[in-house]
């Protein structure tokens, strides 16, 4: 009976269980943090589990829906709505199945990572509350067919985020770094609920589907799409509305910089579900398209170059973080430049597609991997700050070898995941425009040379003496990092077994708007 | 076609043999001929191969402030990275082993590997010499991976104008030699573009004047300060078997001509013609961009070296680009 | 544009005869011990190294017979090279103290001092018989 | 250490100074231009110690010097060679007798070959090249 | 991007031995380095003092000739000819006039050895090997000359008190011409390969810069000075041996280069045009070359006795190829003198490497070292300081004032 | 800088004779001429009252700056006199004077003021003089060693010749070092005239 009402009921558990495991964490942690770290741990545990279902169906049956409310399906109340009756649907399709693996997979980690991470610090209750809730979050804003929903997650999201990042209380600059980022949510928010009225003041729909049936493309709707793109485009970090990641990313504990990322990307998420779902084939995807590549082009070069010059490893990697969101965009962006042209979409568009989601999928691991490494790293230092660091490859090997797998992956060499993932975007959008094959391989090599200076600052030279009493990270963190490296390594040494199976799906999906209006609205 | 395991096992085996025996017999060449423009006898051409013999049973000192490890790791990691490259690369006109993945942009970047290795070596002996040295080798790297970027991508670029599935794919190179695809605009953007790369074949291969990371009277061997022996041979055979894949890169972009094919032989015959014409054309393309550029220039200051890759062989590569398009569109206008 | 005067002069000299003098042969004998034997017994020869000029000043040759032990070399050696035999009043030479200025020549009285051309003077033992002149 | 059979023919050279005059400097720079060209042999100048088989030393040992041509001997991987090029570093030659030298250079360094010669002609310096390839070809016979 | 990676690194000290043309002393420098750019230098020459004065004082004349030849095997015979000078004039002699023009003619034909000698090494510091093979094999003509006429390449024992120990002979006199017309034949294509090439402009023009006044200030000499502009060479201004008798003009780099403007690439220009002069000085000397003998007494131990008796205080001086060279010597009726100073051409260079090296780039140190042809040119060691340690950078060898005009200079 | 036109030798002395009065204690011009044409160098030699000696060196530069060659020194027993070398008036043909002003100090003050301030160049003499002679040069901006080892013994100056010179045992006889002392004497035949024949000597090769 269980099985059969966890199958049915997947994608509402999917939500359900970390939100109820954020509830109860506190209550837990009373008996003993011992047993709330177990509890965290199997929540956690539970939600992958859950997640990795639900992808499986989507991949082996097609879209998941799922009606909240709806007769066939049981009636709880969503925890999350407050009492708000909202009727909510939950469409997963491949694309969202690849934002839901890649949040349980980096939830995962983290939340192994963090158990010795965060030990030493105070208030760890609201501490695994708000990450619960952040991932449950996540894990609805890429799962939910509804704007309104998606912008109910958002902000969920944003606050535990912004909680988050502050979360370091005792640093005023963390404070400082989260109301900055509390700042960019909201603004964005009000962009995207103002966006949201626009959409449902003119057709009377919140469903991406349905309005995606009866889109016009009127002056009204270009202005949401404008407001959505600007709010989310700086919710996913890119140039040139970055400023606020390197603050959030460096003053937040590193394994939730590196949910952080995955929190971005969910944006991103939200950017391409909008500009294709639901906007498709309507909106003039040529110049739509540009905008995109060129925030992509943005990104990447202003990240990298802003990268460079940065004395803090967080900050640092922050601004690669953007450099490397460019990419996505870039990829995404050409795929939407030639939606309207078969031939050159299936010459390249889709490759290029691909490159781009490959891409958010692999930033994830790797960003994600750098992040924990850094976390590591300053755990053992005490500091953050690159030029007093030095000789650390003498104690610390494993976290040296894990930065190394990252370093690689993110400067796209081979055979790391990076590579491959950039591979495809090299290899395809330079037939949209040579010069940006150009530009991103330029990009990539400048990523590189910032952290072989990295490598080389932090763990290079003879031991220091301030260091002496540095050892090796404890061992949760080393798993932590070691399912990220892992994944980093088998997606970069089997990109053919990723992409046909996850990613191209993923992209189809995006570009099938007809497919996704028909099995959402005949599924409804 | 899915090769078995056993032919990959195989051929890799006998590429990397290649590989290093006639990186040996290229170095050879270089010191020889390099000799010989400056006026001396040189050594014997089987020098290399001695040298490395003589490393091999020299003792391996590890610097006292090196991170062992990966001291010893690097040359090794070095070399195995050079020689994957090669599997990649059509050799005498056969298909690469590892064909399915022969691609240029892939290539590109497996060269610089053999490079990461060697930086990850300089810093891990702990020396400031080859601190500095690791240091310039990154900014090197940085200055011509712009310029061969954009080689690659025109030659490619062209390769999918003219209407060519997989245009990175060596394979697709291989059957379709770039020049017949040009008009006359296009081949002065080609001539351009050859140009670039004979240039940035130096860089790649460190040698003068853009050996500023080994530069020896600043740094006195730079990276490679601190090694010795078994290791020193390893990186030795590297800095072979990388000048056989760049010069068989360039001899696979802009020359891939088959003399057997030419005169008609086929078989066995034909394929030793086709291989002895391989290695004739990268011991000429070896000759030009190493021993003729090495001998006949001073060294370059970094900030020069960045600014040649940077400014004058981009702008000479985006003019070929641009030329090569031009040609395109004048073409099928 | 940039000039690189060195590359015709360099092609030049790729085709020309390369200026290296074979001392003591064109490159390594496959053993060294073996050819000199060889050129001992006169199987083979040594390329001969560039010839010295008439004044050169090799190796020193005394003529102990001459000499008549007046010591007045020794007091000219800038090298301390010349030792005073007191017993048979003659002089005894450190060659490898000896700086080759053939001072101690212009000084003698008796003409007893003279500089050879020999100059391949390397030893393993630097109190060799070769290397004492006396 | 034992003597690989490669080694003789693959001799590569450190050089230091340890007080010369600069005329031995001289002469060993001139044996590696074309007129001489040692690399018919295999040799090379190399500009760290760590790589080197041969050590030539020149010049009569300055107490600032010895310890470091100590320190540079001992960088140098076995097997390993030394040469003393030139007359003061085997016995003072015209610097006999001062109050600043710690030589000759074999009271500091297990010298193998002696190249007399105030400096030694290029080819003298060849010569003992040769000298010492026949030590090693001695040596590499008796193992 | 390295800036905190040379910070980052710990001050070492690594001998890199004097391992190619280096052919010279070792110094020992320390650089404050920010990035590849040096903020600060200090060098500490001495490696190799051999108390070469110390020991004159313990020996004859006759044998101190032959230690002033090693003083240094670059310029062997400038040291000895200054030194014979004193001595001649404390006791009185009167060197033949023959002898005179010999040693011009070796004088100048050392010059020729010596300058191409520095291009060589100038050419391999700049990674240009070819060129300092061609160099080099170039002056091989020279050494054969050399040897020819005193007996030795490096170290020629040509010169005694009171004259020269050996003539030049008739069947010399050809040699001697072929071997000039051999070099009036190359100048043109020597000057083109160094100074056309656009590789060796964009490493040395404007780099390693000296200005007229700093040269004058920290008492530069030679064709170091001569590149900043400062008109002074012994030959013109002073005479001695054979040059009062000749045409002699301090060369300074000419205005259709650029005029004197005190960098690396002037020094190369003076040099080279001073090969060209010393052909010349020799062709003067071989055709005005007196006859008669060459030693004011060719009988030592004469000469020995002579000098023992002398009692006075005199100055040698003469224009070695790296600039004045000089020797005050005191003789008060001993064997040996009583007082003796050498002054070599590089000592009085050595402080203008600190105006020169400040604000340019790691690269350039070894030719910019080299430029001022230092009997010391390798950099036998390198420390790179981390910057900002203190006990290492107030340990500084500059000097105030030095430190202070280079600020200026810099601005 | 070119302040006085070129003057002659004895108009040099005059001037300082004329400036510094009895603070002058010799003051001499030798000249030297080489070649067939004997042209003539001067060199002048002024030896001046300590107080005077830096006095004497601003007026030289009045003269016009001159090129500092090299500080010399002896040890005259109970004093050491500085000879500090110059050249002016370079730059015109034959026209250079070399000036060496003198000055004496007895062993009971070794202290000279610096004059790097007047020529910076001076720096490395001085560091030379003190190291060498064990003078006290006042306010020089650098006053480490220049040419001996860090371990060089405190107190010991090379170039003195009183009891701080440098001690007989420090002296290494490199000469003597591992020489065989009891080596046979070889025979010496008896006196014979054939001897001659061997004159020329002739070498091996
Ligand atoms: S040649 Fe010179 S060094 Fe040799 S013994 Fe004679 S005087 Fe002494
Ligand atoms: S000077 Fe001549 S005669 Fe006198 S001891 Fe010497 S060798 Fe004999
Ligand atoms: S042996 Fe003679 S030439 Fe060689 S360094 Fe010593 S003194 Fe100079
Ligand atoms: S810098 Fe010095 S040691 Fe290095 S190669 Fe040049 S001369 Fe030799
Ligand atoms: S000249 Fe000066 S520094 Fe050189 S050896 Fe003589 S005393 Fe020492
Ligand atoms: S500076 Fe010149 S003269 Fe002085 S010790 Fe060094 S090489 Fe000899
Ligand atoms: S002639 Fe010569 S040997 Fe005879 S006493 Fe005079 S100096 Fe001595
Ligand atoms: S300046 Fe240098 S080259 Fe000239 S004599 Fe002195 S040491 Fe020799």
């Amino acid at each position: 009976m269980i099985p059969g009402f966890i199958a049915t009921n997947a994608p509402a558990l999917l939500i359900a269980v970390p939100l109820l495991g954020a509830f109860l964490s506190p209550v837990i942690g009373i008996i003993s943090r011992d047993a709330r770290a177990l509890w965290v741990l199997a929540i956690i545990t539970l939600t992958a589990i859950i997640g990795y279902f639900v992808a499986f169906l989507v991949y082996t049956e097609g879209t998941v829906l799922y009606v909240f409310g709806a007769a066939e399906t049981a009636l709880t109340v969503p925890p999350d709505s407050g009492g708000i009756p909202i009727r909510i649907i939950f469409a997963i399709d491949a694309m969202s199945a690849l934002m839901v693996i890649i949040a349980v997979t980096v939830g995962f980690a983290v939340i192994l990572y963090s158990l010795s991470s965060d030990s030493r610090r105070s208030g760890l209750e609201a501490y695994y509350t708000i990450f619960l809730l952040m991932i449950g979050a996540v894990l609805g804003m890429v799962s939910t067919g509804d704007l309104f929903n998606f912008f109910v997650f958002l902000e969920i999201s944003s606050l535990a985020s912004a909680g988050l990042v502050a979360y370091k209380v005792e640093r005023g600059l963390a404070v400082e770094a989260g109301l900055k980022y509390l700042l960019v949510s909201t603004i964005g928010g009000i962009f995207f609920l103002f966006a949201i009225g626009i959409l449902y003041g003119q057709y009377n729909a919140l469903n991406i589907a349905m309005l995606a049936e009866v889109i016009q493309w009127t002056p009204l709707d270009k202005l949401a799409l404008v407001l959505i793109i600007a709010a989310l485009a700086a919710k996913c970090g890119a140039v040139p509305m970055h400023f606020w990641t390197p603050d959030a990313y460096s003053m937040a504990p590193s394994a939730v910089t590196a949910m952080l990322v995955v929190a971005s990307q969910a944006s991103l998420y939200g950017l391409f579900r909008i500009c294709f779902t639901l906007y498709g084939m309507t909106l003039s995807y040529v110049t739509i398209g540009w905008v995109i590549i060129i925030l992509g082009l943005l990104s990447m070069i202003v990240g990298v170059t802003m990268a460079i010059p940065q004395k803090d490893i967080k900050r640092l990697m922050a601004y690669h973080a953007v450099s490397q969101t460019g990419y996505m965009l870039l990829g995404v962006g050409v795929g939407l430049a030639v939606l309207g042209d078969q031939a050159l979409l299936s010459s390249y568009g889709t490759t290029a597609m691909e490159g781009g989601i490959f891409h958010i999928f692999n930033h994830a691991m790797y960003k994600g991997l750098l992040f924990l490494t850094a976390g590591a790293i300053i755990y053992q230092v005490g500091t953050s700050d690159l030029n007093r660091m030095g000789g650390l490859g003498h104690k610390m090997k494993w976290t040296m070898i894990f930065f190394i797998i990252g370093a690689l992956a993110i400067a796209g060499i081979p055979p790391f995941n990076g590579f491959a993932s950039k591979f495809l975007i090299y290899e395809s959008v330079f037939a949209f425009s040579p010069i940006l094959s150009i530009i991103a391989m330029v990009v990539s090599i400048l990523t590189l040379a910032s952290f072989v200076k990295v490598f080389h600052s932090v763990f290079m030279g003879p031991p220091l003496p301030e260091h002496e009493n540095v050892k090796e990270a404890p061992h949760t963190m080393l798993i932590g990092m070691t399912i990220l490296a892992a994944l980093v390594i088998i997606s970069g040494i089997f990109p053919e077994f990723f992409i046909q199976n996850l990613i191209a799906p993923a992209a189809n999906a995006l570009i099938d708007q007809a497919g996704y209006i028909a099995t959402v609205l005949g599924g409804a | 076609m899915t090769p078995d395991i056993p032919f990959i096992i195989i051929g890799a085996v006998l590429v990397a043999l290649f590989g290093i025996v006639i990186g040996l017999f290229l170095m050879g060449f270089d010191r020889i001929v390099a000799a010989r423009m400056q006026a001396r006898i040189g050594p014997p051409i089987t020098q290399p191969f001695t040298d490395i013999r003589k490393l091999f049973a020299k003792e391996n000192v590890v610097p006292e402030n090196a991170i062992p490890w990966m001291f010893n790791l690097a040359p090794v990691l070095a070399l195995a990275s050079a020689i994957v490259i090669l599997l990649y690369l059509p050799i005498g006109g056969f298909t690469p082993i590892l064909s399915e993945g022969g691609d240029l942009i892939l290539v590109m970047y497996l060269l610089t590997v053999p490079a990461l290795a060697l930086v990850a070596g300089g810093f891990a002996s702990g020396s400031p010499y080859a601190t500095v040295g690791a240091q310039r080798e990154m900014v090197t790297m940085i200055a011509y991976e712009f310029p061969l970027a954009i080689v690659i991508i025109a030659i490619a670029w062209k390769l999918a104008a003219a209407g060519i599935a997989l245009p990175f794919t060596l394979a697709s190179i291989q059957a379709n030699p770039i020049w017949g695809l040009v008009g006359p605009l296009g081949t002065i953007g080609l001539l351009i573009l050859l140009v670039v790369l004979l240039i940035v074949t130096p860089a790649e291969l460190s040698r003068i004047p853009f050996d500023t990371p080994e530069a020896e009277t600043e740094l006195a061997g730079g990276i490679l300060v601190e090694y010795s022996g078994k290791n020193l041979a390893l990186f030795s055979l590297t800095q072979g078997v990388k000048t056989v894949a760049m010069a068989s890169l360039v001899v696979a972009l802009f020359f891939p001509y088959s003399l057997a094919a030419f005169i008609g032989l086929a078989g066995i015959s034909g394929a030793v013609i086709d291989i002895l014409f391989f290695i004739a054309l990268i011991t000429l393309v070896a000759f030009v961009s190493v021993s003729v550029v090495r001998v006949s220039m001073a060294r370059f200051r970094i900030n020069q070296v960045v600014s040649v890759y940077w400014v004058y062989l981009a702008i000479a590569g985006l003019t070929g680009l641009l030329l090569v398009m031009a040609d395109q569109i004048i073409g099928v206008i | 544009m940039a000039r690189l005067p060195m590359v015709p002069e360099l092609l030049k000299q790729l085709f020309s005869r390369p200026a290296t003098n074979a001392f003591p042969s064109r490159h390594l004998p496959p053993s060294v011990t073996g050819f000199l034997a060889k050129v001992a017994s006169g199987e083979a020869t040594i390329h001969p190294p560039v010839p010295t000029p008439p004044k050169f000043r090799g190796k020193i040759v005394y003529d102990r017979e001459a000499c008549i032990g007046c010591t007045l070399c020794l007091k000219v050696c800038p090298a301390h090279a010349i030792e005073f035999i007191p017993e048979t009043k003659r002089i005894r030479i450190y060659i490898t103290q000896c700086i080759f200025c053939s001072q101690c020549n212009d000084i003698c009285p008796k003409d007893a001092l003279h500089m050879s051309p020999d100059f391949l003077l390397a030893t393993e033992n630097r109190y060799a018989e070769s290397q004492i002149v006396e | 250490m034992k003597i690989p059979r490669s080694f003789n023919r693959s001799l590569w050279v450190f050089h230091l100074n340890t007080g010369s005059c600069n005329g031995c400097e001289i002469e060993i720079v001139a044996t590696i231009t074309p007129r001489y060209d040692p690399e018919r042999f295999g040799m090379r100048l190399v500009g760290s110690p760590k790589h080197a088989d041969v050590l030539l030393v020149t010049g009569p040992v300055t107490k600032k010097m010895a310890p470091r041509a100590r320190r540079v001997y001992e960088q140098m991987a076995n097997p390993k060679v030394v040469m003393c090029i030139g007359t003061c570093g085997q016995s003072g030659g015209v610097f006999y007798d001062s109050y600043n030298l710690d030589g000759p250079i074999d009271q500091v360094l297990p010298v193998d070959v002696y190249v007399p010669g105030c400096p030694p002609r290029p080819e003298a310096i060849i010569y003992g090249v040769v000298k010492a390839l026949e030590k090693l070809e001695r040596l590499e016979a008796e193992q | 991007m390295s800036a905190e990676k040379t910070k980052k690194t710990v001050p070492y000290t690594v001998p890199i031995g004097p391992v190619h043309p280096a052919l010279k002393e070792p110094v020992m420098f320390t650089f404050g380095m920010e990035g590849e750019i040096v903020r600060t230098v200090d060098f500490a020459p001495g490696q190799t003092h051999r108390g070469i004065e110390w020991m004159g004082m313990r020996r004859n004349p006759v044998q101190i000739v032959h230690l002033t030849d090693r003083v240094c095997g670059i310029c062997g015979i400038v040291h000895s000819i200054s030194f014979a000078r004193a001595v001649e004039q404390i006791v009185g002699i009167e060197v033949p006039e023959r002898a005179d023009y010999i040693r011009t003619i070796l004088h100048e034909l050392e010059r020729i050895q010596s300058h191409l000698l520095w291009a060589g090494v100038a050419a391999h510091e700049l990674g240009f090997d070819s060129l300092f093979y061609l160099a080099w094999r170039v002056r091989e003509e020279s050494m054969d000359l050399i040897e020819n006429l005193t007996g030795n390449r490096v170290n020629y024992g040509i010169i005694q008190v009171g004259g020269v120990r050996r003539d030049i002979s008739d069947e010399q006199r050809p040699l001697i011409e072929k071997g000039l017309a051999y070099y009036e034949g190359l100048l043109d294509q020597m000057a083109t390969l160094f100074l056309e090439d656009s590789t060796i402009r964009m490493r040395c023009r404007d780099h390693g810069f000296l200005s007229e006044d700093d040269a004058r200030k920290l008492c530069t000499v030679g064709p170091s000075a001569r590149a900043s502009g400062l008109n002074m060479d012994v030959r013109q201004d002073y005479p001695y041996c054979a040059y009062g008798d000749l045409d002699v003009k301090a060369i300074l780099p000419p205005a259709e280069t650029g005029g004197p403007r005190g960098d690396v690439y002037d020094r190369i220009i003076v040099r080279l045009l001073e090969i060209g002069q010393s052909v010349g000085i020799i062709r003067q000397c071989l055709d005005a070359m007196p006859a008669g003998e060459i030693l004011w007494e060719p009988k030592m131990a004469k000469l020995l006795a002579a000098c023992k008796k002398a009692d006075g205080e005199a100055i040698g001086r003469v224009e070695a190829p790296r600039g004045e060279c000089m020797h005050y010597v005191r003789m008060a009726g001993k064997e040996a003198p009583e007082s003796w100073k050498i002054k070599a051409s590089t000592y009085s260079n050595l402080m203008s490497w600190i105006p020169m090296l400040q604000g340019e780039q790691l690269a350039d140190i070894p030719i910019i070292v080299a430029s001022i042809d230092p009997c010391l040119s390798c950099t036998d060691r390198v420390t790179v300081v981390r910057d900002g340690k203190p006990d290492i950078l107030t340990k500084e060898d500059l000097t105030r004032l030095s430190r202070e005009k280079t600020r200026r200079l810099m601005q | 800088m070119n302040a006085t036109p070129h003057l002659i030798p004895q108009q040099v002395i005059d001037r300082f004779k004329e400036k510094f009065g009895n603070g002058i204690r010799d003051a001499k011009v030798t000249e030297r001429g080489e070649g067939t044409k004997k042209v003539k160098a001067y060199n002048i030699w002024i030896r001046v009252d300590r107080e005077l000696f830096r006095p004497a060196i601003q007026e030289l530069i009045g003269i016009r700056f001159p090129h500092l060659a090299v500080i010399a020194g002896n040890d005259l027993g109970s004093e050491i006199e500085l000879l500090y070398i110059f050249s002016v008036f370079y730059g015109q043909k034959f026209g250079e004077y070399m000036v060496t002003i003198g000055v004496r100090l007895p062993k009971s003050d070794l202290t000279i003021p610096t004059i790097t301030d007047l020529i910076p160049g001076a720096l490395f003499s001085e560091r030379e003089k003190q190291e060498f002679f064990g003078i006290t040069v006042i306010d020089i901006p650098d006053g480490r060693r220049l040419f001996l080892p860090e371990d060089f013994p405190q107190g010991v100056y090379p170039w003195r010749k009183d009891e701080t010179g440098v001690p007989p045992e420090m002296i290494k006889n490199l000469w003597e070092v591992d020489r065989p002392s009891d080596r046979p004497a070889p025979p010496v035949p008896e006196k014979t005239p054939v001897a001659e024949e061997k004159k020329d000597g002739g070498g091996s090769q």
